[in-house]
């Protein structure tokens, strides 16, 4: 995909700094589901972070919003210490909200079920500012490619695609700089899936919008990012340019993923043998889970 | 032939249209076909009904036979014995399909005990034995371990150990790996080749992943709200793809190495409640002619053994070459 | 459903005819063994601490007094034998010689000491029957005298209750604290022993064979307990053999079962209302208007399906111990509370409100629990009061607080009238009558006579019965003129027996008198 | 595994700890002064002697000092002198706890083989006959008082009939049986309604899992499929329903032990809170208490034997 | 997680049949016509509910009382009908203050954790230990006897239960997806909670507080029986129970009878009506 490429050089507009977060789970056990992720995006970037089930992809994306508090590290954005944490007022919340947007993996669960699209959009804008509300609403369904019927209508009555149309829509009600996407299409169709990339691109272009873009899908990955962070066991094994990763994986876990992706002439005995990487997931101390 | 579905349609009462209509599907012994489709497309309607696993209100026309025998007219002990011995599914979670509160052990003994040839004690060797089969390590210490102890990729071995107790001549993989990693996907899609070779055994394997399908499966159906538009072998499929939405599912999925623009099939499949006269996909397809809204698809043999299911078929296959020269980088 | 369910009208009883008989008819045979069944699980066996009416039914077999409470409800001397006053202030009282404990030794005048001063002991609930005595001391070998400091007429009939037990010295400080408790044995001698209290379970009596006395025909007793509807089935289906009925209720259920007899005797037992400080029943032309213009009669049937009976007085007829024509004479001048209000009652009693001087400014507030019987009542006297032009309102309070309007004032602060009932326990008016008396802790509503006190002082002095009957009378008048409680009915005794049994007294004396010894087969 | 346990202890003190404390002041702070009671006849009482009587019994002091010595008193196994009865409180309770004891497990007994058939019975005949009657008469039976089941069924069976005895609680196996078969049929009734309608909610949800539609496409008998797969798996809520009705139950046999003449630990408390027993009530109430929430914690201990997923998966609470 | 279609819209409605809830309308028919004769109680009723008649007491079924009397001879059906009110009523109230309290604190449990949960979860704990409603008279005791008290203290009373199962529900809403959404999108705690989550919740608490009325009605008929609730003459079904209670045991069924049907009636037909509610505002979901 090509996307406007914004000058490496450019200041950075997101910042993760060495975060790190550790779950206790029952008994004495602690599970290291991100430690020491670093990463920088640059304005209007778009960066993905890719890894298998349980690598800590969706602890370091609900870092980034600042629904997860890390451990140690710090999510800084145009230099502003946006790391969740501390009490924190209204009005910093708001400013982060503004910065900052996610959009989550099942569409449905996403979306408040009792409000209609418009609703949903309305509530959003009127906690940032009030004025000017419904012509925004007729702009952001618009820029979704929702129309009138679904704009009444409840999640319930709308299709996966459409779910997630609004939930970017919401996303984009702020004018937020980054937006944040875990396993934003995975739920979905391909026909579908591939509509919502192409939403995604357009509205990169028209906005310079920078995205962090989680997937375990490397193909789609590849076609959304510039970067891509590689991510095992809630650490980062490798890091770069999205083609040179591709096409040059210096890292084996990264090469076992890639000979694992189907394509035409593949064989998946040859990807096994090719795969010298132990199974996923994140470090546990204590007791072994899996073995 | 080991299976073989001929016309079969099912309608829900009430439904606009049917679950399936007029679907014919073959696998032969040692043979690996594979079913595509979006959701909802009726590919797991399909696999239930090699099982008679219909909803209790659905009407079923057609015929469904595996090894001979007809499944549709079955009944009772001969109907258990279909689903024990003779074809067994795998479903796509594995942790949904095992019992949590039962150990693996457990499940596997149960099955083994249904075939009739084993004893308890028996039973328990013979679960050892397939679990070190489908690659599992320290089999004996598995046996007591409980589903939620075990990874995905451990769970569908499992689960594929399960299928193999009964020794049966067709399996029916359901997005059997669409729930796991791709690199344990890799490892579980490499034994099930492995282990349907050395006892030629069938295999309908269906998935979303058309690209998957392309890859691994010997012939590849492709399904669309109900319907098989098109029936193709594997390799044959990446190029040489006849039906505007087989082409256009090719379009609109992103390929690994390969950069091109993704070209989304406008709208959505249509649901149940969408009355679908003529061609289903005729309100999406970019060659649709007014004609094709009342056409009554069937299928077109193709030069290469294929068959697809598109009223503008001639005119397709003149356009075959410029999708070719498209697709190749 | 159909008027099956509805009972009830046509078969209580007319209330006007109730007749009480003292006494069944003599027992002829033997029995082995009989089921009886208490309202509730006794307390505890040691009146002094607890006494509850079922430990008194059940331990009054078991237990002697100096003197013995009849059937009639006449009093007379009973472990003593002789009883001389050689003056008016001294009682001398001589022990009957022969009598034995259940294990078998002697009663002597030691165990009579003892068990008087343990009575004596302010801690003890029959303290107040002693505040007249001076000294109590052993003055032979079976001779106690008594010192008074004024004459005293109702202290023998307190020895006929429980303040004339006649414990085993030795037993009982023996025992300790845990006299009275189940498992232990008892301490005295009366025809039955207690021969098991499995505590939760029964209460078994067994016939004292080395007894003194006549030998009961009923070698065993068996007590169990149980309330209102579980009583009814297990009279109805057999599975017990009599009961004495606190509850009314239960009486009526039983009216007229097969396989039941039900006999009803004189109790000391009123129903009344007792006008409180709160004021609204402050003026006494009011009280006697309302007291003319309630529907006894109507009460006793709706309410106590028929067992009550409209009463003049607020003592039962059970307490007349003495001179019964006397009083019952008395009763009959009465006229300030008819049965049931004629409309000329009616007329008199809006004339006297009318007229009255104090006038309520609100409701009246009528004090009750939601028991069947006081709620009838109640409602009764709101309909009674709504008649002769007074608003009225109800207040109800759980069973279980009820007991502290009789002590707290403060429990009573917001009801100018309580639902009662009253019984005294010894067999003389005059034991009901200093309620009346100004300073008198009962007297709530605040009613001062000095010619009342007077008299009722002068009562408890005169020994002589025919002489202090004259005197109740004029104090009887004196109360129910000034209508200080408003009387409403008396509840007689109710005992079921089955129709195999007879014998036991019917009257309240079965507190007191060890009835099962009376208790047998009719037939020989 | 001892972790938890150790928890669930912990918990299980706080909980009755609080509840002591609860317990305590309900009944000194409930209507009716227990001095009136204890100072004996109405006719006895003065202002005087009810304040000697307080002294006497500590009952002047306050709350918290009455709480303290009862609480010290009651770890040392000293649960005083009933005011109304004289004896120990100790001896009361354990004359007439085995009543309850049996009455319960009986009424137990009985609703979990009813309810729990009742409950599975309409959830494996969803949508039939079966169904709708097992829920009608299971809410009727639930909109019924137990006491006015137990008027009714002594009315018929006791009474009219003469099949089983009206009051008391008999003696050995075959009398208690006999005796107290009335009274916990009229305790089960009630809880027959909520047992069924889990039971039935947990075998639907459990008949609904992936995992049973597998098993019944692999050709497994309907009867194996039902045992070992749905009910097993239905047992969680199922037992933990169960555990807190019976330990409700504990805690409930008021009604019935009066309708049927039975003297337990229910009668004992109303008496005792009637009387102003303060010993005897708070120790009926503490043994209640105590019986609840040693019921609950076991039931919530034997969980994961049911559940070997919650062994290791986080406590909800 | 790897890809799992699941763009299928919702299932038409066509598809399942839809089955007619007959005992689920007769049940509201009939509360209908309880709330309209309670309206309509002065002319219906054939007698003032309070009409002592010491003559005809305990009456049967016949022309004259049509539902007979009770002991002090008051009209059963007037009383019925008045009683409709109080009877109704007040459980309302009840379940109103139980919700508010109820709703709070397990939400506050629920969204808050830690030491406030706890708290909830041992209070809750506590509660249901005590055996009827002790808890009801230490707070009548304090504030004494009526029925704002009963209503205050049953309230009280009944918000644990209301805690607990809110809090359960409110623990597995919370976890959803768009809880997140509205905090990523800066919205505070608070606002989510009012806004956002409790009305979310409002089904499935408005179901479980139907189920409940039942129990409340009950227990405010157990607390007119034990004298703390509302005073005769006043026609509280639950305390027309337990007057005619006593009249049982003499064969008068009817005193207890009638009351006692109204309260089942209204307790049956709120079940099945509510579990009808219930199942269908569940399955919008
Ligand atoms: N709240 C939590 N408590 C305990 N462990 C958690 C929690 N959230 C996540 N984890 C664990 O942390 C690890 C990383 O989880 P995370 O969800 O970040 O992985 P992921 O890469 O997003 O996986 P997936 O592809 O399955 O979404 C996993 O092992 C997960 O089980
Ligand atoms: N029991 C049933 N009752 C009503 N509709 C049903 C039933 N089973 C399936 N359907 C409908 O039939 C259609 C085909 O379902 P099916 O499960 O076969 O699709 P699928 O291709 O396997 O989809 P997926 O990829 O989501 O598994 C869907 O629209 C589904 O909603
Ligand atoms: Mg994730
Ligand atoms: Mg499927």
């Amino acid at each position: 995909m090509t996307t406007p490429q914004t000058p490496a050089a450019a200041q950075p507009l997101l910042v993760a700094d060495g975060l790190r977060k550790t779950y206790h789970l029952p008994g004495k056990d602690t599970l290291v589901a991100a430690n020491d992720v670093s990463f920088t995006l640059p304005t209007g970037g778009s960066i993905g972070i890719v890894g298998e089930s349980g690598s800590g992809k969706t602890t370091v994306a609900r870092m980034l919003v600042g629904l997860v508090r890390p451990d140690a590290g710090t999510v800084r954005v145009d230099g502003r210490d946006r790391t969740a944490g501390r009490r924190r007022g209204r009005g910093e919340r708001l400013a982060r909200a503004r910065e900052i947007q996610m959009v989550f993996q099942d569409p449905y669960l996403s979306l408040d079920p009792r409000l209609t699209a418009r609703q949903c959009l309305a509530t959003s804008l009127s906690l940032h500012d009030a004025a000017g509300a419904q012509g925004r609403i007729e702009e952001l369904l618009d820029r979704v490619g929702l129309g009138s019927r679904e704009a009444a209508a409840r999640p319930h009555e709308m299709s996966g695609g459409q779910q997630q149309r609004l939930a970017i829509a919401r996303a984009l009600a702020v004018n937020p700089r980054v937006l944040v996407l875990d396993e934003a299409v995975a739920a979905l169709d391909v026909s579908i899936q591939s509509q919502i990339l192409r939403l995604l691109v357009d509205i990169r272009q028209d906005t310079g919008l920078a995205l962090v873009f989680i997937s375990h899908d490397l193909a789609v990955v590849q076609h959304v990012t510039d970067e891509t962070v590689v991510m095992r066991r809630g650490t980062v094994v490798e890091q770069g340019p999205t083609e040179r990763l591709l096409t040059a994986p210096e890292n084996a876990y990264t090469r076992a993923l890639l000979a694992a992706v189907p394509r035409r002439g593949w064989d998946p005995a040859a990807a096994v043998r090719d795969r010298g990487a132990a199974p996923a997931g994140g470090r546990r101390s204590g007791k072994a889970q899996e073995d | 032939m080991l299976l073989d579905i001929d016309g079969l349609t099912v309608q829900l009462p009430g439904a606009a249209r049917p679950l399936l209509a007029d679907v014919s599907l073959r696998v032969a012994a040692g043979e690996v076909v594979g079913l595509v489709g979006e959701s909802g497309s009726g590919k797991s309607t399909t696999a239930k009904a090699v099982l008679r696993v219909l909803p209790d209100d659905a009407a079923a026309h057609g015929r469904v036979t595996v090894a001979g025998a007809d499944v549709l007219t079955m009944t009772g002990s001969a109907l258990r014995e279909h689903r024990a011995r003779r074809v067994a599914m795998i479903h796509q979670n594995p942790r949904s399909a095992l019992n949590p509160v039962h150990r693996v052990g457990d499940f596997l003994v149960e099955r083994l005990l249904r075939t009739g040839d084993h004893d308890r004690r028996t039973a328990r060797d013979r679960a050892v034995e397939l679990l070190d089969r489908v690659g599992l390590n320290d089999p004996a210490r598995r046996l007591r371990q409980y589903p939620h102890e075990m990874s995905g990729g451990m769970l569908q071995r499992v689960v594929i150990a399960g299928a193999l107790a009964a020794d049966p001549d067709l399996i029916l993989a359901d997005e059997s790996t669409s729930a796991l990693d791709v690199t344990t996907q890799a490892e579980i899609l490499a034994l099930l080749r492995d282990l349907g070779r050395r006892r030629e055994t069938g295999m309908l394997f269906i998935t979303h992943d058309l690209h998957l399908a392309a890859a691994y499966c010997d012939r590849v159906y492709v399904m669309y709200a109900g319907r098989i538009v098109e029936h193709r072998t594997g390799h044959s499929l990446f190029d040489h793809a006849r039906h505007p939405y087989t082409r256009g599912l090719l379009d609109c999925s992103p390929e690994l190495g390969i950069s091109r623009p993704l070209r989304p099939i406008p709208g959505r499949p249509p649901s149940l409640a969408d009355r679908a006269d003529g061609c289903p996909f005729a309100a999406r397809c970019p060659e649709a002619e007014p004609a094709c809204e009342t056409w009554t698809p069937r299928a077109t043999e193709l030069p290469d053994g294929g068959e697809a299911a598109c009223r503008r078929l001639p005119e397709a296959a003149a356009a075959t070459a410029g999708a070719t020269a498209r697709n190749n980088p | 459903s159909g008027a099956d369910t509805g009972p009830a009208g046509g078969t209580a009883r007319d209330v006007t005819q109730l007749e009480l008989t003292p006494t069944t008819a003599a027992a002829a045979g033997a029995v082995d063994s009989v089921d009886w069944l208490l309202e509730d699980e006794p307390d505890s066996l040691d009146l002094d601490t607890q006494g509850g009416s079922a430990g008194r039914t059940v331990l009054t077999n078991v237990c002697e007094r100096l003197y013995q409470l009849q059937p009639d409800m006449t009093v007379r001397p009973w472990l003593v034998d002789k009883a001389t006053r050689p003056d008016p202030k001294t009682l001398v009282l001589t022990v009957r010689d022969g009598v034995t404990f259940h294990d078998g030794s002697a009663m002597t005048v030691d165990d009579v000491l003892f068990s008087l001063r343990r009575h004596a002991d302010p801690d003890m609930s029959e303290a107040d029957e002693f505040e007249n005595v001076t000294s109590m001391k052993k003055t032979g070998a079976h001779e106690i005298t008594v010192r008074f400091k004024e004459p005293d007429a109702l202290f023998t009939k307190a020895l006929a209750g429980d303040a004339g037990l006649v414990y085993q010295q030795k037993r009982v400080q023996e025992q300790g604290k845990d006299f009275g408790t189940p498992g232990q044995a008892d301490a005295c001698s009366g025809p039955y022993r207690l021969a098991s209290w499995k505590s939760g379970d029964s209460v078994t009596l067994e016939r004292y064979d080395g007894y003194w006395g006549d030998k009961p025909l009923t070698r065993k007793v068996v007590f169990r307990w149980a309330e209102d509807s579980a009583m009814v089935n297990a009279l109805r289906t057999g599975a017990a053999d009599g009961a004495y009925t606190d509850s009314v209720g239960t009486a009526a259920a039983l009216d007229g079962k097969k396989g039941i007899d039900l006999h009803f005797g004189p109790s000391t037992a009123t129903l009344d209302l007792i006008p409180t400080e709160r004021g609204g029943l402050a003026d006494p032309d009011i009280r006697k208007a309302l007291s003319l213009s309630l529907d006894r009669a109507g009460i006793a049937k709706s309410g106590y399906g028929g067992l009550a009976q409209p009463w003049a007085t607020p003592v039962g007829s059970g307490a007349w111990g003495y001179a019964k024509s006397v009083f019952t004479a008395a009763q009959k001048e009465l006229t300030g509370a008819p049965a049931s209000p004629t409309p000329a009652d009616i007329a008199r009693a809006k004339k006297l409100v009318q007229n009255a001087e104090h006038k309520p400014d609100g409701p009246i507030v009528i004090g009750t629990d939601s028991t069947q019987g006081r709620l009838v009542i109640a409602n009764g006297v709101r309909a009674a009061l709504q008649q002769i032009g007074l608003k009225a309102q109800i207040k109800t309070v759980p069973s279980a607080e009820y007991g502290e309007f009789y002590g707290d004032k403060s429990a009573r602060a917001d009801i100018d009238v309580l639902v009662a009932d009253w019984y005294i326990s010894k067999s003389d008016p005059v034991g009901f009558y200093d309620n009346g008396v100004s300073d008198d802790s009962n007297n709530w509503v605040g009613f001062h006579s000095t010619a009342y006190d007077a008299k009722v002082e002068q009562a408890k002095r005169t020994l002589d019965d025919a002489e202090r009957a004259e005197l109740v009378v004029d104090i009887q008048r004196r109360f129910t003129d000034a209508a200080v409680w408003i009387p409403v009915a008396q509840t007689p005794t109710a005992l079921a027996l089955s129709d195999k049994l007879t014998g036991p007294p019917a009257s309240m004396a079965y507190l007191y008198h060890p009835w099962a010894a009376s208790l047998g087969a009719k037939k020989g | 595994m001892i972790v938890r346990i150790g928890r669930r202890l912990a918990g299980l003190l706080a909980t009755l700890l609080a509840s002591s404390f609860v317990i305590f002041a309900a009944i000194y702070a409930a209507p009716g002064d227990p001095a009136v009671f204890l100072a004996g006849g109405r006719d006895t009482l003065t202002p005087e002697r009810l304040a000697a009587v307080r002294e006497q019994y500590h009952l002047d002091e306050p709350l918290v000092v009455q709480y303290g010595r009862w609480l010290w008193d009651c770890l040392h196994l000293d649960l005083g002198r009933s005011f109304q009865y004289g004896d120990e409180v100790a001896d009361l309770l354990a004359a007439r706890f085995p009543t309850t004891l049996e009455l319960v497990a009986y009424a137990t007994v009985l609703f979990v083989v009813l309810g729990v058939s009742a409950g599975a019975l309409a959830a494996l005949n969803r949508g039939r006959w079966i169904d709708s009657a097992v829920v009608g008469a299971t809410t009727l039976a639930a909109s019924v008082p137990s006491f006015v089941g137990g008027i009714a069924l002594v009315a018929l069976f006791g009474v009219q009939l003469g099949w089983f005895p009206v009051t008391g609680s008999g003696e050995g196996l075959v009398g208690t049986l006999h005796h107290l078969t009335l009274p916990a049929v009229a305790m089960a009734l009630g809880a027959l309604a909520v047992v069924s309608r889990v039971t039935r909610q947990a075998v639907v949800d459990a008949d609904g899992a992936d995992h049973v539609a597998v098993a019944r496409s692999s050709g497994l008998p309907e009867r194996e499929i039902v045992r070992r797969h749905v009910l097993r798996n239905a047992l969680g809520p199922i037992v933990t329903m169960c555990g807190l009705v019976t330990a409700g139950m504990l805690a409930g046999t008021v009604a019935i032990e009066t309708v049927f003449g039975l003297s337990g630990i229910g009668s004992l408390l109303v008496g005792a809170i009637n009387s102003h027993d303060f010993p005897v009530a708070q120790a009926v109430l503490l043994l209640m208490v105590t019986c609840y929430v040693v019921v609950t914690t076991l039931v919530d201990l034997a969980h994961p034997l049911l559940d070997p997923r919650l062994k290791s998966a986080r406590s909800a609470a | 997680m790897t890809a799992v279609p699941a763009d299928a819209p919702a299932p038409a409605p066509t598809v399942r049949r839809v089955r007619r809830p007959v005992a689920a309308l007769v049940a509201t028919g009939f509360l209908a016509l309880v709330v309209l004769a309670a309206v309509f109680a002065p002319l219906l009723a054939p007698y003032a509910p309070d009409a002592v008649d010491l003559s005809s007491s305990l009456v049967g079924t016949g022309g004259e009382h049509l539902l007979g009397t009770d002991a002090s001879g008051q009209d059963l059906l007037s009383r019925v009908l008045y009683g409709a009110r109080t009877s109704l009523v007040a459980p309302v109230l009840l379940l109103a203050l139980a919700a508010v309290i109820g709703v709070s604190l397990g939400t506050l449990a629920a969204w808050r954790g830690g030491w406030i949960d706890t708290f909830v979860s041992r209070l809750t704990d506590v509660m249901y230990a005590f055996p009827g409603l002790l808890f009801v008279v230490l707070i009548i005791a304090v504030f004494g006897t009526g029925v704002t008290t009963s209503v205050l203290g049953l309230g009280l009373a009944f918000a644990p239960t209301i805690a607990k199962y809110t809090r359960s529900v409110a623990l597995a809403e919370r976890a959803k997806p768009y809880i997140d959404a509205y905090r990523v999108q800066g919205m505070g705690g608070a606002r989510i909670c009012v806004r956002h989550l409790v009305p979310n919740l409002a089904r499935s608490i408005a179901g479980y507080l139907v189920v409940l009325f039942g129990e409340a009605l009950m227990s405010l008929a157990t607390l007119s029986y034990l004298g703390f609730g509302t005073q005769p003459p006043s026609s509280d079904w639950g305390l027309m129970v337990q007057e005619g209670q006593s009249a049982i045991v003499q064969g008068a069924l009817l005193p207890a009878l009638v009351p006692g049907t109204a309260i089942a009636a209204v307790v049956v037909a709120f079940n099945v009506a509510g579990v009808h509610l219930a199942d269908r505002l569940g399955t919008r979901r």
